[in-house]
């Protein structure tokens, strides 16, 4: 594949990382979890945003960890923090009022109107898979300005209907998978973008329910030299 | 005031069979070796309180010690499941446990509630959730503006307990790095207990110190390491391989029991007939 | 994101006539330098909010700013009365205000549900006391116990205004020492306004410190002994011979208009010719 | 008046300060607002009671200051503090829940109850005196396990009737003047004590009501040498 006239390869999750990455140019703070969210946000502040406030539900407000943490409390989050907070006040006084203006998040199940469920696969009296819960999602969702997904692109994980619905959908405004990028149209995720070398029909092979498809679906323009370079420096420290 | 004993001794004078336990640290502090004591001190039937219950909870329920969790989030922070809490929940291994579930929100305003001693906070959060329906709130009408908003209990744990850097001779406690919870935990419990990294001749305000003065502890103990593998921000790692470990450990019944029998960790929660 | 402007043009920029404003501190970093700015600009018609009017209320109240106060304390701490503000509420001079007054419990709370970005909080408080017919609260019922608590409505100042001792390029602002309500007070409200004794390259977080992140402050202005007679610890001192000398020059509207005046703070709030 | 065996001449207000202090024997901690309940206070630090800890409702818990402040948020209260809280942290986590032990009150009004007035003399609408207000007083009496009330003795302080009712008095355990000391017995304020050199009759003479009096009315013990020195030491610091 072709970026900026070199040939790259990549990987769809890499991909998927660095569109991530590009929702957060122009953004001014950004609520991330661990794993690929920390790591697109990472990429963000090294490639597109310097200035984007990193804020994880720890209570570490402005963090600036120079790897990418385990854990969202790891020691390098609140050694570079601007403030460091507790737990309730980052929900009260930060999440739930709106300060912080995007969120990343994951799930286990996603359903056409971007609920997300992380809470049981299953019953949930007697589940056949016992998920982590909600965590701080479903303040998250709510309190946050704009909610951004990250999942892989499976019909485990986009689920016409959820076995539990641990956070609401509304504030979704993107998700975005290893084969490309959903939006809500009139309530609904539609595929927007596929990423180069995806088909719109393995997008919908790969969604559990008949995914609709916007009237003209973008291809997500492929990582740049700059962006692959970063994240692989990023992910090697 | 806080007297200072040693972690057997606080351990036996605050946590009975059946108590509700709060042994709280978000990700950072968090509070093994007086989790470890309370499974050698044979503790059972315990409800275990916890915004983010890991590892330590994943082993204390693995050798059935919790007939109760009450948490936000159960997993392995950055690794995955808690096999342990699932093999509970899912196969009732060694024991079924019942579970209540909150956000983090709610949590930490239920510990805020607790602190506060009132009987409940209010929120904006769990409307339009299947999680309403499955744990323990009410909705709430604002008498000024008629909004629906959500009130969660306050949580008074019969026993608090939380790992801290520095505690000085007369119990008074200093933590920094992240604070999470631990301040509301052990100002809503009826006994507190605060493990330290050391003791110090005078407590040295710091950035981000959270103070917790002696008179609102019941006991403070020397347990240096004692949040290992998790962390004390300036004094130890967090040991990420241990967590990532664990994963492989947990998965599998015997080696999980083994593992906690090597430590003396298995026999004390009285379950051994049962889960063998 | 925090503009660095001076401080003539973030009240300019900020304060309308008939807004709220609070002009928090509590004993402590209280914003004459900004109060006064806000006289010489002649804005009138004033809500005032905060917990404890001080010389710096009063005097404001005595030149006609306000057209209502919102308080828990009006008094002058250690030596007796707020003159100025007896006066208005007295006799009226130089103009009526309307009052709503609270307790520091209530204030505070007020504050925390209007940085909560929350319609009210939940206290125990004003019942059994004549303050609850007089004042904007309302009762409300826990909904698992039953209990009957007090709800206080939020405080969303159109402007907040605090002093801290530092600040660095972005508008990322530090205070220490007694933090009263003025994290809370800028949270809550629509538009707010640093001041600060010197800029800095860079915040060290500090013992005690409490870090304002630029990103929700509208304006920093550099302000020097901008809270004098007040007070920014470890910076400059209370002066409290001025404290009680401001007994006998606010006892007398004579002697309080001519102090007024010399400094340029007098004829800004427009009523000369009521007053006189 | 003789105390230890020395003659010592002592005023009214000075023994109702030491008076004060001997209230904080054996407390563990107390919260005070300025002037005389500071003095007493920082007094009973002095001589009776070095680990008391001193609660101040500008959030500074533990304060120890050399000199008595002029408020309660001079710079000295918060170098000195094991901790310092913000005010709404005071009010929920410390004073609400009762983890101060006693407190010292004043006012400008007190009933047969021992409820405080520190708001208005005369109407509430059209006050012929407007006071500063309730502060931080209600909650700090149905908060702290013991309220030690504070107060001049005379009949415009002790009124049969309180023009505003800021403050709750079933809390209050005892209200020492400059006369005697003041006990609620079966819900009314009761003189159990005078002080010396006062009478009965002049304490009922200064309350605004017929002043009950208890069947034994002890005499307070005069100022110690080591109390009044340290009392006049501490003031004139």
């Amino acid at each position: 594949m072709t970026a900026n006239g070199e040939t790259a390869e990549y990987s769809g999750g890499e991909l998927q990382t660095i569109v991530a990455a590009r929702t957060l140019i122009g953004k001014r703070s950004c609520f991330i979890g661990v794993g690929r969210p920390s790591t697109a946000a990472l990429l963000a502040r090294m490639v597109h945003n310097p200035k984007l406030v990193l804020v994880y539900e720890s209570g570490t407000i402005g963090a600036k960890p120079y790897r990418v943490p385990l854990s969202i409390g790891d020691g390098e989050l609140a050694e570079t923090a601007d403030l460091v907070v507790s737990v309730p006040e980052m929900f009260n006084y930060w999440i739930g009022p709106g300060q912080v203006q995007v969120a990343f998040l994951g799930a286990a199940q996603v359903d056409p109107q971007a609920n997300l469920n992380s809470t049981v696969i299953g019953d949930y009296r007697h589940p056949k898979t016992r998920l982590p819960g909600a965590g701080g999602a479903p303040e998250i969702a709510t309190g946050c300005e704009e909610v951004v997904v990250i999942a892989p692109h499976s019909t485990r994980t986009f689920v016409p209907r959820l076995d539990f619905k641990t956070t609401r959908g509304e504030r979704t405004t993107t998700v975005i998978t290893d084969l490309g990028v959903l939006t809500p149209i009139e309530g609904e995720l539609t595929l927007t973008a596929i990423h180069p070398g995806v088909t719109v029909e393995q997008a919908r092979e790969h969604t559990g329910w008949d995914l609709r498809v916007a009237d003209n679906v973008q291809v997500s323009a492929a990582p740049t030299a700059e962006e692959l370079t970063a994240l692989r420096e990023l992910v090697s420290r | 005031m806080a007297e200072l004993v040693t972690l057997r001794e606080a351990i036996a004078q605050t946590v009975h069979d059946g108590d509700s336990v709060a042994l709280e640290g978000f990700t950072h502090l968090i509070p093994f070796a007086a989790g470890h004591e309370l499974l050698r001190q044979g503790r059972r039937e315990l409800e275990l309180i916890r915004m983010t219950p890991d590892l330590l909870y994943d082993q204390m329920i693995g050798v059935g010690s919790a007939r109760r969790l009450v948490f936000s989030y159960g997993g392995n922070p950055g690794v995955g499941s808690l096999h342990r809490f699932r093999d509970a929940v899912e196969n009732g291994w060694p024991r079924a446990i019942e579970v209540e579930e909150h956000s983090h929100a709610g949590m930490a305003n239920r510990y805020v509630a607790g602190a506060s001693k009132l009987p409940f906070m209010v929120m904006r959060g769990y409307t339009g959730t299947d999680l309403a329906a499955h744990t323990n709130v009410r909705p709430i009408a604002c008498p000024f503006t008629g909004e629906e908003l959500t009130a969660v209990p306050a949580l008074r744990p019969d026993v608090s307990i939380v790992h801290a850097q520095e505690a000085d001779h007369e119990g008074n406690v200093q933590l920094w790095g992240i604070p999470g919870v631990q301040k509301e935990a052990v100002l809503a419990a009826s006994r507190s207990v605060v493990t330290v990294e050391r003791i110090v001749e005078r407590i040295v305000p710091r950035a981000g110190g959270v103070v917790i003065p002696g008179w609102v502890i019941d006991f403070v103990a020397e347990a240096p390491g004692g949040s290992q593998p998790s962390y004390a921000l300036g004094i130890t790692q967090r040991d990420n391989d241990f967590y990532r470990e664990w994963d492989a450990i947990s998965r599998d019944r015997d080696r999980f029991r083994a593992w906690m029998e090597e430590r003396g960790l298995w026999s004390g929660a009285g379950l051994t007939e049962v889960a063998s």
